[in-house]
């Protein structure tokens, strides 16, 4: 099984902690190298020359890659100043860059995905809980004990909740090539369509599952993309916030039905014409997997 | 968040666009209003942080002064959401033949500011979506900005001409998005008789760029915010309360959500959203279980819990600490605990006589029950 | 013959007139209209519905080219509101953009040109005469008179100074295949080795002309891109200003020596290294053209 | 157009970037210059329009008031590019042991704003770019503008470690750049011993850009500017005085600065470089020559015309116009004339006694023969 997704996650994984001295940043890093992250280096402005769990720890990311030759880089640290560090890493051609900050401007984010674009860089995030390579590694703050190796791909806007699909989806068998989420923001980087795109020519992924919730129009757009390019792998979705009242910030800066828009059931009624098949419950996404494999 | 009509107009009157004359008028001066230096006919409008108060009759027109005091005095007592209004706005009557739609949103979709336009303004955007040609968005690139480009195709778009005074509404809606972290900013309805005019403002800010702005000032939104909006502020919940008497905390917006259908999936009737994030201490979860209890008339409390950076423990701790409310309140609950140190709490909880589950379908059901 | 050059122009060229009404935009429009060039719409802002030598005027791009499907645009506004037009332009993928305007800031010169490389546009000058193709059309202000179709390409920052070199050559048999003025400015959207690059495929183009001047280092770095590519084509060149003091603007924005950077000595070694050959007078460009033809 | 050094640190604090304790003399104070109320050892800086001022002995350390009085003395008296100080800077001496560079240019090449930093300031620019590994370049997109990488970048290169003062002079010194349209920004040297002090400033600033800032703030530097800048400005011709006998006039910079070269190609020595620019009128060449003739010490007249826009009969005209001033001087005339109505113009030259040529080379031999 190849350990890579051209488009997604490089060949030789060799990740930079951004944040590495804060608490979360230096929890997660364990976390991580635990799971079997190939770590490389960590940047904290002015802590440049101390080691977080043997990682050393840089003031710059041009420092760490010359020393380290990071490759991408996930981003612990605080919302203002998570665009600069994010521009940071962008100039240092990082990829991807998964920022599991929460609380970013949506105009600071705006700029740094476009700017990412500019420079061929991939943001996940922000606002998400990363992603896990099952028994390989993961870039991100996701409880490694839900998740199994295995043939589907888990796709999410959420973050406990898709932890909660995945373990019911272990528990009865089925493990995960990829669980991936996309960040309940606003605005984010790396959306379902770009994910499904790449898993599309993945020979390991045999089904997908997404996770979506009330807010803006990226299911509705998927499910247009599902059907229109007659996607070749079955999809399953989970649409959360089925009884949401609109004008409502469910949580997730993205989750709010806003003018007429983003309701769940135009998403699930979108994805029914796709032929994508709905589970109501989070517990019977795992019923209709087994249709489908 | 989003600003009330008059605090969005004194956003625009900063930034050089037009307004009608106007006066504000605050709830202690209801009973003997000013005498407006306003030329007749006025437009007296109720301040409400929610759309709705035309329906509810909270705009009316004032051709003279007593019915200037009448308006006031009816508009003074109209609920639109839930409240009354803090606030009356008065402005002079502004004559046009034709209302337009204006407006930059920062789109999801594009992830760029967009600015959409319409020929037919005063009503839904979704209304205007459904009718062909009167409608035009049009990119802004955020990494060049703002050109005159966008100017003139708004205005050709509108008018046919090249109106210089539109242009620069144009250029200044756009400076006063930018400089203000807005998400939203809507003219609607836009009036270009002689010169353009906002009649009303809508503008949602991004409650993520609190810090550097002085959101302070627009304190009139908090005070006529919810109640549930009020207690989500001052304890950092996201809390957002429904019709139903099933109480649902958990952690992370998405499970809540999940939850929240749940119960509703299995009949029952959820009377909240809130989810107390991501590692939660005991006396967190005690104060969201608090702050249900004695917000909202709940019968039973669904507390669904799947711990990652959360620990049970802290959890189960939180919850018995604020049993003897419950208790109290005749609230029936039922926790569903999963992750991290679950079998510790769920022996806390246990031993202080709490049921506790594995599945949330189970929990979920349980919760709705009549009889624990 | 082929008429187009890919790169560099269209197909078939549609061209586009902004500031169509001005004095200098509406003598030149009939200029190139005489000269064969096809003009199919002006813009003047406000202007719109009115016609110019019969061309129809409009007050945005947007309806030019709807109307009109014009695929690029020659620049005549005054400076300060260059930076405005050239954007329409871009936004709405014009290409190439020829910026006949003198005294542009530099600063939004930058911005303009670095959007345009966003958009994949193509822009030439400012400050330009800009381009002729001898006896099919002509993007500019050159007077035709002084040109012939041949094999000669003819690269130049300067305005009166190519004329008067083209006219040697035509004098002496030398056509040209084209004359392009890359811009006295400061900064200059396309230079000499955009030029040559997309000129070293060009089958009908036997030798390239390069009329450079002091400042900058766009002659040394051609400089180095003919050495290093082993550029396939002779190359005659003259540099202006050899007599130019330090520090002192010699007209163009562009043409000044300073931090002991862009005098002409330094240039012709460097196209002398190179293998170009150097004309010291104007009319001994024609005398080293006999050398390589 | 260059800022004078005080100039240059007025726009510096403008912004916040910090500079020595300082008082500005002008020339009439320099018989009796106010005691100073800094403290003593003093800079004592001669404020010219041109480099160049350290070896010609106008910037001075004073460590009394004597001393003091003494160095303004004698720099009032030195001539830098040809001109006297109009005002003199006095500074505190600010002890340090380093000197860095820093500036930000907006670089031709990249088509970007560059920053470029070295650990050895207080020399030339091409002398740094000798030393291997003490520069370092840094692209800014301007699409992007600054953050935090650039400032981060600069520090640790220069100082090996985050200086938050540095960091800091660098978005300032980024933010100057961008709002006064600054094609050079350059602080050299640099101090960093306690907080970062520019010492010097350069500052260039795109002439181009008039309309969108106020020059006439920098009055200082045209009162300082050689007499040729300043007929240049007066008139609008690109106009540079050169050092020989032979006056050189055409349109086009390339072709002028072609015909000064050929000149000096032919032996002869030019006395300046004039382009009057396209579509000259007959007056605006009167005027040019008559410029020349007032200002300069010259022999003949070389004015070498290939017209495009511009017309040969007009060019012909101004020349006529100013027979009589140039015969009064004795200056020999020859002109070139090829292009729009040059057989016109050359009848009206040859009508009033001029010799009219065809070729650049011949007209520059002829321009430079003793005997006409």
């Amino acid at each position: 099984m190849r350990d890579d997704i051209p488009g997604l996650l490089p060949k030789n994984l060799r990740l930079l902690v951004q944040g590495i001295t804060g608490k979360e940043g230096s929890f997660h890093t364990k976390m991580m190298l635990d799971y079997g992250t190939n770590i490389v280096a960590g940047v904290t402005p002015g802590k440049g020359g101390s080691y977080i769990h043997g990682v050393p720890v840089y003031d710059t990311i041009a420092e760490a890659v010359e020393e380290s030759e990071a490759n991408s880089s996930i981003i612990f640290v605080p919302a203002r100043f998570a665009y600069d560090a994010a521009m940071e890493a962008i100039y240092n051609r990082l990829s991807p860059i998964v920022i599991i900050t929460e609380g970013i401007p949506a105009h600071d984010t705006v700029k740094l995905v476009n700017a990412a674009a500019k420079y061929n860089v991939r943001v996940i995030g922000p606002n998400t809980p990363g992603l896990i390579f099952p028994n390989k590694y993961k870039i991100g703050i996701l409880p490694d004990r839900y998740f199994d190796e295995g043939a589907v791909a888990v796709v999410s806007r959420s973050g406990t909740l898709t932890y909660e699909i995945s373990m019911s989806m272990v528990n009865r068998g089925f493990g995960q090539r990829i669980v991936i989420g996309c960040g309940g923001d606003y605005i984010i980087g790396t959306n379902f369509i770009d994910i499904l795109e790449i898993l599309r020519r993945d020979l390991e992924t045999k089904a997908i599952v997404v996770i979506g919730e009330i807010g803006g129009d990226d299911e509705e757009r998927l499910a247009d993309y599902i059907m229109h390019t007659n996607y070749p792998k079955p999809v399953v979705a989970y649409v959360a916030g089925r009884s949401a009242p609109p004008g409502k910030r469910m949580g997730h800066a993205g989750a709010i039905i806003s003018g007429g828009m983003g309701s769940a059931e135009s998403k699930i009624n979108k994805f029914k014409e796709a032929g994508v098949r709905i589970a109501y419950r989070p517990s019977e996404v795992v019923e209709k997997l087994m249709e489908v494999i | 968040m989003y600003l009330i009509e008059y605090e969005g107009k004194q956003l625009f009157v900063k930034y050089g666009i037009k307004i009608p004359d106007s006066m504000i008028i605050s709830r202690d001066e209801y009973v003997d209003p000013p005498k407006p230096s306003l030329n007749y006919p006025l437009v007296v409008k109720g301040q409400y942080p929610y759309g709705g108060r035309g329906k509810s009759g909270a705009v009316k027109i004032a051709n003279n002064y007593e019915e200037y005091i009448e308006a006031i005095n009816s508009i003074a007592h109209i609920s639109v959401g839930g409240v009354k209004p803090r606030y009356i706005l008065i402005e002079e009557f502004v004559p046009h033949e034709k209302e337009y739609y204006l407006s930059i949103i920062m789109s999801r979709k594009d992830k760029k500011p967009v600015i959409l336009v319409s020929k037919y303004g005063g009503i839904d955007v979704e209304e205007l979506a459904g009718k062909p040609g009167s409608l035009m968005s049009l990119e802004i690139d955020p990494l060049i900005g703002y050109s005159d480009y966008h100017a003139k195709m708004v205005s050709k778009f509108l008018l046919n001409r090249l109106d210089k005074e539109l242009m620069d509404m144009v250029r200044r809606l756009y400076r006063l998005f930018i400089e203000n972290d807005v998400l939203l900013v809507e003219i609607n309805p836009l009036s270009i008789n002689e010169s353009p005019i906002a009649l009303d403002s809508k503008v949602m800010l991004d409650d993520n760029a609190y810090y550097r702005h002085d959101y302070t000032q627009y304190i009139e939104y908090s005070m006529l915010a919810s109640k549930g909006e009020q207690i989500a502020r001052k304890h950092g919940f996201s809390f957002v309360p429904l019709d139903g008497d099933i109480g649902v905390i958990g952690n992370g917006a998405g499970l809540v959500m999940a939850t929240v259908d749940l119960v509703n999936y299995y009949g029952g009737s959820p009377a909240c959203f809130l989810d107390v994030g991501g590692g939660a201490s005991s006396e967190r979860i005690q104060r969201a279980i608090e702050v249900i209890a004695n917000e909202l008339n709940i019968r039973s409390l669904l507390i669904n819990i799947f711990a990652g950076i959360t620990r049970c423990d802290e959890v189960a701790r939180g919850i018995v600490q604020a049993k003897k409310l419950l208790e109290e309140m005749g609230i029936k609950v039922v926790v569903r605990l999963v992750g991290t140190n679950e079998d510790l709490g769920a022996s806390i909880l246990r031993d202080a006589g709490f049921k506790v589950y594995k599945e949330m379908d189970v929990a979920a059901m349980e919760a709705i029950k009549n009889e624990g």
